[in-house]
């Protein structure tokens, strides 16, 4: 039973940050520059919260500025890298400095790994991983990888073993106060993460009525029973995109980009656009409604205006 | 016709796409390659991404595996889980992959280089991603990198996609389904695997480049053969197509336009 | 005020749920439970089918577990995969089973009755469906029957969907993560399993009932509890409710008309 | 490679058909009254086909109709049964009488079974079917529960073995000439047939420009690359329905139940409505165009005029 199933589960963004405890293991939606929740990252950063284990497959986004924040100490990861842009090099740096540790794996390995957690199941075969440093290097708290013979036939396979995050936090385009979430677009890892995790945080863009979830009842990704918080966060992804509404802020994104090659400039970047402001409120009036109007897509080819030929 | 080394190595690489195929790929010069190939000879090829993004047609060149030019004109969206898994089960032909470190078996460092190894590496990439399950899983991969003695390295400093691994068997051995990689384009020339030693070893030389050239940008020994074919150029209609199609801008695919 | 065996059965079962439970069902009596007990003290019951229909809210009484009336009216709509690993998950609370044979111990056979077993049984059934994945792995069951010799049978022909299995510890050793039956509603009365043996004991009999009905009408022996409490009758909001809001033709649940 | 990557897959209903052998394993869309590819299964009754093995979960309509005619040999199964009417009485009769052999699951044993085929992989891990008699009772071709120790800590699990058909047929609402379906509502068990399946056959009720899908790629459930064949068969689920586009007609249905009561009368329904009519056009032309526009449903409440409240 989901902890808030007697009513509404909507809280503001406060509350949902606090109830991540020093120390957690967390996962978050996204992919490339889309879709990752940084209105609760750039919270979470402000709270203080402290010594977390990521679960990162496709989050660049929160990885990098939790990193850069030094709130992190160990991190499962299956890609981080800035596309178009190129190296995370907080994540890098902290990893060649010896300041964090990781564990590698495939995108399929890792994703397999949450789901196992979600199915509640030990492991989940796997046909990649094999014979690789993947294989071989295990740095996580526990295996991540082994090979059994299969009881039906003349056969060894490799197994990938269940990971459960403590909290998942899952950006949105819209939700209804249960937290059944509809993501437009590609969904990224948000499936396997959603049922790994012993906990999870919906933002999103909009909070809609039930019949607006019913009447696109196929497209809810996110099932509102497995959803114990619901935040309501405006642009929540921004300076990233959300397919279908709001293009990423190339500007922005490069401006840190190019402060995270050197420690003091990273540092300068998250003090003026985060912990110098006070909340997420504070952040988009900084931003400005001109700019954020600017980056709204036009429906049919989802792209913002000035943004070339779709 | 004049044409640049970029052009050269996104023509030799889509010339490994089958009509036909369902083709894996990441954004950047691969992509750009499939669309050509597309456009060519392979009319009937299938791009895949791992965001889960089938069969996309966009009109101008996407600058991102989850870009929205590629979700609004495709045919189908999903997730990673959902792409990886068919990718897995044995729908997927063909992979391109690129990386920091390749090693005379195909084996591919996209993870970490120099320093202490992994846990303390001079150089800390992004990773597989996807990179293992496409070199494990699919029909067959290429390769796609430039061509320097940083890359073509006697040993990868981390095995992070696997080529044949150590030599002939190693693949079977860890029971991976793919065949492996069968070519490696670079900027100097078209490589492929020996069948019977899983080494690699010169298909052709790009035109104007010398054989020392690539024994000197080549960090482990590669077998000088008989007669050294010179790789076919691009043609006027694929350079075309190129430049004013597919990537007039000259995002991934640098045109010499001097 | 008067009612009929369905609707105290029904209103039996709907005591059941708890407020704030996912509770996994299939159509008939235990469908019509559900909204009855959401109607009244579970007001935050969470309906979920195994066709993938999460939380639907019909305006008339469905047909079937794919009823349109399920799917257009619901939070969520997906896929029997989807459904029964969320139930693997761990995420659904409570489960509703009925059954052709029920024993001691809370097994249930629903595949195959009499002749020579499995293989060449008298009656071949429907199989378990849903319904071993709901015993195995559902935070609790309920079992839901008439009662009678033929259903309530020392030994089932089958052993489709686990209770206790042949007693204590019996479901831990096979891995099996739900609580098991904690219960059993019958035309008769509603029945529960000692913690201590796992086997099937009296809660209370319906208005009306004896004891010797309920002994005569049960294959197994039955342990006759020093009292024998009464069942608490339907009141009359949950027989308004039955009869004029949730299944007002007695699709399911058949009210004493005359 | 898909083997018709190079163009359209659209073939008529009997070419279809006639790429079914003798002997073949197979798998059928549907779930109790809808989506059931009856075109299709009254076209291979017509051509004759025998020896088969059903991979049955929810396929009742088509499981009973091929058995009452003597063409089934073997049905691995999870449950069959008419919802609202009751037992698949040919199904019964011929397990009853010897006439066809069973291997029963549950539906989520015999699921990922379907899925660990269409992963590539040998077994998947599974929490019921372990303690019962879907256990103990292995009467399929090949073993389909073990259970495991795990690598990953003291525990045993169970696992079922990986099951391919030959063949899946899944009807949908609409395709585009390269098999990218769309179901509307829910999809039944469509996910993990078409990735385990061999060959995978579409049968659609329409058949749509590629605009159309595109439109909606975030509801194409059917990916092309895994058809093999596209068949345009409107009405192709009646007497059953399809979601959002014609109820089941339950007269008709309820015809058939009655006369699966005794052998003759089913030999002689079979006759009537499947072996007396040469293909799909004279079926729908029998039924006639009045009681298949009464069958359209209403576009908000999905249900067909005169069946009363949604």
């Amino acid at each position: 039973m989901s902890i808030a199933a007697s009513g509404s589960k909507v809280v503001d963004l406060r509350t949902a940050v606090d109830s991540i405890r020093p120390g957690a293991t967390l996962s978050f939606s996204g992919f490339g520059h889309f879709g990752h929740p940084l209105a609760f990252v750039r919270e979470l950063l402000r709270a203080g919260t402290g010594d977390l284990t990521l679960h990162a497959i496709a989050e660049c986004w929160p990885a990098e500025l939790l990193t850069a924040a030094g709130r992190v100490r160990h991190v499962n990861l299956s890609n981080l890298m800035f596309e178009g842009l190129g190296r995370v090099r907080a994540i890098c740096r902290a990893v060649e400095n010896g300041w964090i540790t990781t564990d590698d794996h495939s995108h399929l390995g890792l994703t397999l790994r949450l789901l196992a957690a979600g199915w509640g199941v030990p492991f989940l075969p796997i046909r990649s991983m094999a014979g690789s440093d993947l294989e071989r290097i295990q740095s996580g708290e526990a295996p991540k990888f082994a090979r059994l013979h299969s009881p039906f036939g003349d056969e060894e396979i490799g197994v990938v073993s269940a990971l459960a995050p403590d909290v998942a936090i899952i950006h949105v385009a819209e939700a209804d106060e249960q937290g059944n979430g509809i993501i437009t677009g590609q969904i990224s890892v948000v499936d396997a993460q959603i049922r790994a995790a012993r906990r999870v945080i919906v933002t999103t863009e909009r909070i809609v009525a039930a019949e607006e979830i019913v009447e696109r009842n196929q497209l809810v990704t996110v099932p509102g029973i497995l959803v114990d918080q619901v935040v309501h966060t405006p642009y929540g992804a921004y300076p990233g995109g959300m397919y279908g509404l709001y293009d990423e802020d190339l500007e922005l994104m490069g401006e840190y980009y190019e402060a995270s090659r050197t420690v003091p400039a990273t540092a300068a970047y998250l003090q003026e656009w985060v912990f110098d402001l006070p909340d997420h409120d504070a952040y988009l009036n900084r931003i400005g409604s001109r700019r954020l109007a600017e980056a709204v897509v036009d429906p049919v080819h989802k792209l913002a205006r000035g943004r070339g030929e779709w | 016709m004049r044409f640049t080394h970029d052009e050269m190595m996104t023509v030799a690489t889509s010339r490994f796409i089958r009509d036909g195929w369902n083709t894996f790929i990441g954004t950047g010069l691969p992509m750009v390659a499939a669309y050509l190939a597309k456009a060519t000879h392979a009319t009937h090829a299938t791009l895949m991404f791992e965001s889960g993004i089938l069969a996309p047609e966009p009109r101008t060149v996407a600058r991102a595996v989850g870009d929205p030019r590629l979700q609004s004109t495709a045919r189908r969206v999903s997730g990673m889980l959902d792409a990886l898994l068919l990718l897995q089960g044995g729908h997927v032909d063909f992979g391109v992959l690129g990386g920091a470190q390749v090693d005379r078996y195909g084996n591919i460092n996209s993870t970490a280089v120099g320093g202490e190894g992994y846990h303390r590496p001079a150089t800390r990439l992004g990773g597989s991603g996807g990179a293992n399950d496409i070199a494990s899983t699919a029909g067959e991969f290429l390769i796609v990198v430039r061509h320097s003695r940083r890359t073509f390295v006697e040993r990868v400093d981390h095995l992070t996609s696997p080529g044949f691994l150590d030599g002939p068997g190693a693949r079977e051995a860890a029971g991976l389904r793919g065949r492996g990689p069968t070519g490696v384009v670079t900027d100097l020339g078209v490589f492929d695997f020996d069948p019977a030693t899983k080494q690699m070893g010169v298909v052709s030389l790009h035109p104007g480049t010398t054989w020392d050239e690539v024994a000197a940008a080549t960090g482990f020994e590669l077998a000088r053969p008989a007669t050294l074919p010179t790789t076919k150029e691009p043609t006027a209609r694929e350079l075309d197509l190129l430049r004013t199609r597919i990537d007039p801008d000259g995002i991934y695919v640098k045109a010499d336009r001097a």
